[in-house]
């Protein structure tokens, strides 16, 4: 088998009797932009390392580039991978100053210029001379992302580059990142527990659990079509209702709806989103607001609908008050079920 | 260094340079050795070091050994090189110069100077009647906690050896247990012991008579003095430094000349009589210092110090025995 | 979060050097191999009752030596490094000092002063008429003597450790409402264990090598026995059977360090970088902790200096000329400086190998250059002697091979503390300047290495200062002519004329102390990334 | 002045040249849960550690439980303060074993329960027995976390607790703490990114700037009335429509709102949040969709009205494509403006 950038084929890494990677798959073409989400746990950040070379594989093959770096009777070592990567714990050289952190991976004649677009990239131009401890932690993670990007790798490896840094700079950074990175068709995997975030920068999305990727699907696809109860919960937040398939559609306490894929006939549980339920103030209404959780741009409701608790959000123009009765209206053409 | 390729073959040609070791300190030799220098314009390069360090490293380095002369400080170390045939047979004319008795068996070694064994007292805690003749003597009681001596020296170990030849290995032992039980005390070199009485730490000590003079060119008020065990006293002893020319040597001519020299007039009357120097002279008919016994009434063992050195290690092995070496 | 680096083989720009580094080490021990093997076999008749005696003395002095170095050398370290002690720095440079102290020159200012008849026991003689001082002859002499000039192993590189500790460690556990002894013994002490095992060590095995002190002091260990056995010449095998019953002795030290080490791991887990720890204000027990390191230092180095002083002092009236050796002071610094870089050189690599490799072959790569560090020097000079004038050409008894010879018998201290410092560097490091396209060499050199910088400058310190007063080694190897400090010492006491020894060993004090200063006093800022 | 359980009156603390804090003031009340928002490296860190004790402040007067614990004169060793911190940077003993670290803090009797607690409470039960090293990055912050519980102290100062931890079990971690802090009454000061949790956990927000504490204000407040421009934006994406007020409304080209704090007569610019503005599909409409990004239980589009762009948030049921005309509709009563 062959693909673009990275291939993880069967890799497997224990530590002790910790499997924390497991016979995981994974093929990312050249130019994409791919997302790992998963648990706290759940080996994202030992995948990264298994491809960056900072561990070997007890098992599988792992290529980058169409070059076999990690086998049974293979091994490039992280030098010669070319891999930009970014630590959870950012790793930054404590003894070199900002700018010396940046330049590291960068040949001379190019330094002095690569570290200014690297550090004006992540808003620190004028930090050059600082030295790692003088750095909050969120300025300790973007030098950390600078010195990743400024050797400008085909491929670089973000584990959580965002996690400190507060939301309205790692927007801009965000996007000016990924359009930079685009333009220079970089191959990027991002570690990231901020779902929207994965969401929207990510051309596919892949899903780890326990040391194994179980989905890797474009966003809105795995938003909508999770093909586990688990993922579907992972993903966002949703009501699971029990229903009961009877041809192509599935019959709900809420209605009776189209099925988004064939499921046998039978009890099913069926997933609704919470913005997929609207909340009409009504007093004849079967549902009664137990719940209200402010959100900034929208609100999320929790709501008693006879021994059902279903939870619902919604623009915070439509406002309901706690305690008030309501009738709940699905917005769905189709839902997917869980057996 | 690298002296060792080089060779001018036999002819002790001007401007050849000898490589010496040592055991003798610097202040001692270098005086004579750059005067030895002046006159025949053989450059010497010596490297000063510890006889029994020196023997060893001269063993050591087998027949690449970059020496042309060994002077040591004692006989045993002496005859260690040349039982291990690292040192040549001297000329005849050589050895005539020393008596038999101050010379090795095997031709390999001449002796330079000697020493004798001497008790040495503090002047101001006693006076020289009041000292035993004899070693015997020195098992009393009165001297008990009194007495130091270097067990681990080699000059006290060449006396004790000398002491078995004569007096067999059983007296020998009774004598050194004898005065374990009055409680003497352990010094690592003679200067130690004569420190000590300096001190009156100890009030009598087992040493050679030369160390006193040194002592009284850096402490001439150090209260300490010298009395000789003369006759057949087991305790008498003269000990030699010496001499000799290293087998491997490409310089044999230069190095006898050497040799010669330090048995010549000058270089005797400079052991022997010099400030801060008293050995007993032992060629050219140099006359010792005055004070000094002259050597014959020190006759001792009239054993032969070559042979001390093979007695060593049993020497040793009595001394542990008895608790004195370890 | 920190787990070991890739297990990547080795590579062969680092196995190399280290191989040779441990070749080179071990030459003392093949010696003794060699030897034991044309041993005769009544030669192997010295392991009798009285040996082993002789084994259980050494180990008792060991024993002592090394806790009671420990306890004196912790609390210094940390005081000079941690708190607002007064002259923080003086003292952190005076407290290393002794380490340059010849031990038979301590030993005898020691006896000089504490002696029967000493100085102390003249003045309190006249004062009280006090007759006798308690013995000093023996073990407390010589566990005195011995602590005085090893202490200062545990001392450097336990400060050392101290300056690159994380203090973001302190801070939590201070945090977590533990008062400031309760945080020492439970968090920064563990976090020492690498440092204070390492300098134990070094202690553990000087004191298994020294000589001068045990036969001044006449206390019966090991090594005076294969001296007397050396010199009598005709039969030496004695003395290579006891050099291996104290290599043999030496693997129980490195079995017992490495038991105290543990296994857990030490290296900051944390992506803090290094910050300066905050000074603990000593508060009222400020002026007793100067107390109480004046009176160490008091005799630790004032007393040997001062009994030095006396000595030179006393060759005034003969008017003889007081002769600095400056010649000397300067082939010493030289040639000990030298000694000093190549060692650490020389020892990165296998440490390297053995923390950031583990492998069953790399440890013990580490552990067996420390196995002929405990051989008496003059064992160490002679296996040089023999392979120096067999295969050394025209290197042989140049200063070349001087150095080489410094660097065989003092390596360990090199290993030992930059092995202690890299053990706390966290392989993230290395990793991310991998990932940065750096090899494995250049990663060493520009990451691995500044970060370990205290721990280098201790081992550097620990190898310059030894290589000074190295004695038997010079006296043998050195170019003829070559005079140091330490041979002119030599010469002087030989003939037990202190008056001409003292100011030789004076100026070995001062030569080495603007050394010290470079090495271990210059640390401004103690801790943080760009100290000094 | 005396205020409950945390008082922080006009501290400053520079770095060098850098002033991290400066003269910040803060009361919290004794169980408040107040959370730090602010930039990386506005001073959140540097504010935390001044309470904890594990920096002098230069000027200023630091209160903990009606106890002066810094001031030019007085000065409390962090021992002393009883506050439990939780540092960006974790800072486990690596010596320790994960539950040797949690019971750190904790009495010997009570500690083997406390420190079973506190692991459950994360969700590392069965991890006690691994030492930090081998723990992934959110389980060592767990691990920081629970080991500032245990000692049960009566503030507590979290630093991003949870920056490295997936949303699922963060949400759920997150409830239960909150739970269990305000049942105790523990007061909680909270640094985090993301203005979400901060919105819905806290009783109070800080939004701090340059070492100053700008506005401090409850969640909905905050979001609705920011006092600045730039607070505005911080908490949450806004279009700002130049208008002009007359009388006590303001007129925009979306139409004149009402104002929700009076304002002086002129040009102003006016904040309304994107989910305030729905988008209808409308082949006559003055509007074109010009950018659409979808972020699970909601889509964010970018629309040209005109010369302007405005942002919109609609849940993900409201489908629009991208390129549609559509007519903008702003769901405002009163709106808030900034000369
Ligand atoms: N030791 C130091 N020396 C110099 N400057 C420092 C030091 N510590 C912090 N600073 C600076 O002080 C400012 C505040 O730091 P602080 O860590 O409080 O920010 P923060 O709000 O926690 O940021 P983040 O959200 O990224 O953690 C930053 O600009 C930082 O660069
Ligand atoms: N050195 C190690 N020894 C033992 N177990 C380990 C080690 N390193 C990681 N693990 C375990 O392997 C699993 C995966 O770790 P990894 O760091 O890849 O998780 P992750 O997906 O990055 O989690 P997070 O999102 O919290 O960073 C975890 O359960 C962790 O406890
Ligand atoms: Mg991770
Ligand atoms: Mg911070």
């Amino acid at each position: 088998m062959s693909c673009g950038m990275i291939c993880v084929h069967g890799v497997s890494k224990a530590f002790g009797g910790v499997r924390a990677v497991d016979d995981a798959a994974l093929c990312v073409e050249r130019g994409e932009f791919v997302a790992l989400l998963g648990p706290s746990g759940c080996g994202k950040t030992t995948l990264l390392r298994l491809i960056a070379g900072f561990e070997r594989p007890d098992r599988g093959e792992i290529r980058v580039c169409e070059r076999t770096v990690a086998a049974p009777d293979a091994w490039v070592p992280p030098e010669a991978r070319w891999v930009g990567m970014v630590f959870q714990d950012y790793a930054l050289f404590p003894h070199l100053s900002v700018a010396e952190n940046v330049g590291f991976g960068v040949a001379r004649k190019r330094r002095a210029q690569a570290v200014g677009e690297a550090l004006s990239l992540v808003g620190l131009d004028g930090y050059g001379a600082r030295y790692p401890h003088e750095l909050s932690g969120g300025q300790q993670q973007r030098v950390a992302l600078a010195r990743s990007l400024a050797p400008r790798p085909e491929l670089v490896l973000l584990d959580e580059p965002w996690s400190n840094i507060d939301p309205l700079l790692r927007g801009t950074m965000r996007d000016e990142l990924a359009e930079i990175l685009r333009a220079a068709d970089v191959t990027v995997m991002l570690v990231t527990h901020d779902r929207e975030e994965a969401f929207s920068l990510a051309d596919r999305v892949a899903l780890m659990l326990d040391g194994r990727v179980v989905q890797a699907a474009p966003p809105e696809e795995l938003y909508r079509l999770p093909s586990t109860r688990w993922a579907a919960e992972f993903v966002g937040a949703g009501n699971f209702l029990r229903g009961r398939v009877a041809g192509g559609a599935v019959e709900t306490t809420l209605g009776t709806f189209a099925l988004s894929a064939p499921a046998s006939a039978g009890e099913v549980d069926v997933l609704i989103r919470p913005e997929q339920l609207q909340l009409l103030p009504d007093d004849g209404g079967r549902a009664t607001v137990i719940g209200r959780e402010f959100r900034g741009h929208d609100v999320f409701y929790r709501v008693q609908a006879g021994d059902a608790v279903l939870v619902s959000q919604r623009p915070s123009t439509e406002q309901v008050a706690l305690g008030a009765r309501v009738s709940v209206r699905p917005h769905v053409e189709s839902v997917c079920a869980f057996a | 260094q690298a002296a060792s390729q080089v060779g001018t073959g036999g002819v002790a040609a001007h401007g050849t340079t000898l490589t010496v070791y040592s055991g003798r300190d610097e202040r001692f030799v270098k005086p004579i050795l750059d005067q030895f220098t002046q006159r025949t314009g053989i450059r010497l390069q010596v490297r000063y070091g510890d006889s029994a360090a020196l023997a060893a490293t001269l063993i050591e380095e087998g027949s690449r050994s970059p020496a042309d002369v060994f002077i040591a400080q004692d006989a045993g170390a002496l005859g260690a090189v040349a039982g291990r045939g690292r040192l040549a047979v001297l000329p005849q004319r050589t050895l005539q110069r020393v008596a038999p008795r101050f010379r090795a068996p095997g031709k390999r070694w001449v002796g330079v100077s000697g020493r004798a064994r001497v008790v040495a007292y503090n002047t101001e805690s006693l006076r020289a009647v009041e000292l035993p003749s004899s070693i015997w003597g020195y098992t009393h009681p009165r001297w008990k906690g009194k007495i130091g001596l270097p067990p681990t020296n080699a000059s006290f170990q060449a006396f004790v050896s000398a002491m078995r030849m004569r007096v067999g290995n059983d007296r020998t032992r009774d004598w050194l247990l004898a005065l374990k039980a009055n409680d003497v005390k352990f010094f690592p070199n003679n200067s130690g012991v004569l420190q000590a009485i300096a001190r009156r730490e100890v009030e009598v000590g087992f040493v050679n008579h030369y160390y006193l003079y040194q002592l009284k060119e850096s402490t001439p008020s150090a209260p300490v003095a010298n009395h000789f065990l003369t006759g057949p006293d087991p305790g008498a002893l003269i000990n030699v430094a010496g001499a000799g020319v290293v087998s491997s040597s490409k310089r044999k001519a230069a190095s006898v000349r050497l040799i010669d020299f330090l048995l010549g007039k000058d270089a005797q009357r400079f052991f022997s009589r010099s400030p801060g120097r008293a050995e007993y002279p032992l060629a050219a008919g140099v006359r010792p210092r005055t004070g000094l016994p002259a050597l014959s009434r020190i006759e001792g063992a009239r054993v032969n110090l070559g042979a001390l050195g093979v007695r060593l290690p049993s020497t040793l092995q009595l001394l542990n025995e008895v608790g004195y070496t370890r | 979060m920190s787990r070991p680096a890739a297990r990547g083989r080795a590579s062969l720009l680092l196995t190399a050097p280290a191989l040779l580094t441990a070749g080179a080490v071990l030459l003392p021990l093949a010696y003794l191999v060699v030897r034991s093997a044309t041993a005769g076999r009544d030669a192997w008749g010295v392991l009798d009752a009285a040996t082993g005696r002789l084994v259980l003395d050494t180990l008792l002095l060991v024993a002592i030596v090394v806790a009671v170095a420990a306890a004196v050398g912790v609390p210094l370290a940390w005081l000079v490094t941690r708190t607002d002690l007064p002259g923080r720095r003086v003292w952190a440079v005076a407290f290393a000092l002794p380490l340059v102290i010849p031990s038979y020159v301590a030993a005898l200012a020691l006896l000089g002063a504490l002696g029967p008849r000493g100085f102390l026991q003249e003045i309190l003689g006249r004062a009280f008429g006090v007759e006798r001082l308690p013995e000093i002859y023996g073990l407390p002499g010589s566990v005195l003597a011995l602590t005085l000039s090893t202490y200062p192993y545990v001392y450097l590189l336990v400060a050392a450790a101290l300056r690159d500790l994380d203090p973001a460690l302190e801070e939590a556990a201070r945090g977590l409402g533990r008062g400031g002894w309760h945080v020492f013994r439970s968090v920064t002490l563990p976090a020492l264990r690498p440092s204070i095992a390492a300098g134990g060590l070094l202690v553990g095995l000087y004191v298994l090598s020294d000589f001068g002190v045990v036969s001044l002091m006449q206390y019966p260990a090991l090594t005076r026995a294969i001296y007397l056995s050396y010199n009598a010449l005709f039969d030496r095998d004695p003395a290579v059977v006891l050099g291996l019953v104290l290599v043999a002795l030496t693997a129980l030290v490195l079995v017992a360090e490495s038991r105290f080490r543990r296994s857990a791991r030490y290296h900051r887990t944390t992506a803090s970088s290094a910050r300066r720890a905050a000074r603990v204000e000593l508060g009222r027990w400020r002026w007793p902790a100067v107390g109480a390191c004046s009176a160490l230092l008091a005799v630790f180095l004032l007393l040997p200096v001062s009994v030095l002083v006396y000595w030179t002092w006393q060759a005034v009236p003969l008017g003889r000329p007081i002769d600095v050796a400056w010649r000397a002071a300067f082939n010493s610094a030289l040639a000990a400086a030298l000694a000093a870089a190549v060692a650490v050189a020389a020892a990165l690599p296998v440490v390297y190998l053995a923390h950031h490799r583990p492998a069953w072959w790399t440890r013990l790569l580490e552990r067996a250059c420390f196995t002929a560090n405990a051989l008496p020097g003059i064992v160490v000079a002679l296996s040089l002697v023999f392979f120096g004038a067999r295969y050394g050409g025209v290197a042989y008894q140049t200063l070349a091979l001087l150095v080489f010879a410094y660097v065989v018998r003092f390596l360990p201290q090199a290993l030992a503390a930059s092995g202690a410092a890299l053990q706390t560097v966290n392989p993230r490091y290395e990793e991310a300047a991998r990932g940065l396209g750096r090899g494995p060499l250049t990663t060493l050199a520009l990451v691995t290495a500044p970060l370990v910088r205290s721990g280098l400058l201790a081992g550097a310190a620990l190898v310059f200062l030894s290589a000074l007063k190295e004695l038997p080694a010079t006296l043998l190897l050195r170019p003829i002519g070559f005079d140091t400090l330490a041979t002119e010492i030599w010469q002087a006491t030989a003939f037990a004329d202190f008056s001409a020894a003292a100011p030789s060993a004076l100026l070995l004090i001062a030569v080495s102390a603007p050394y010290v200063y470079l090495l271990v006093g210059r640390h401004g800022r103690l801790g943080g990334p760009s100290a000094g």
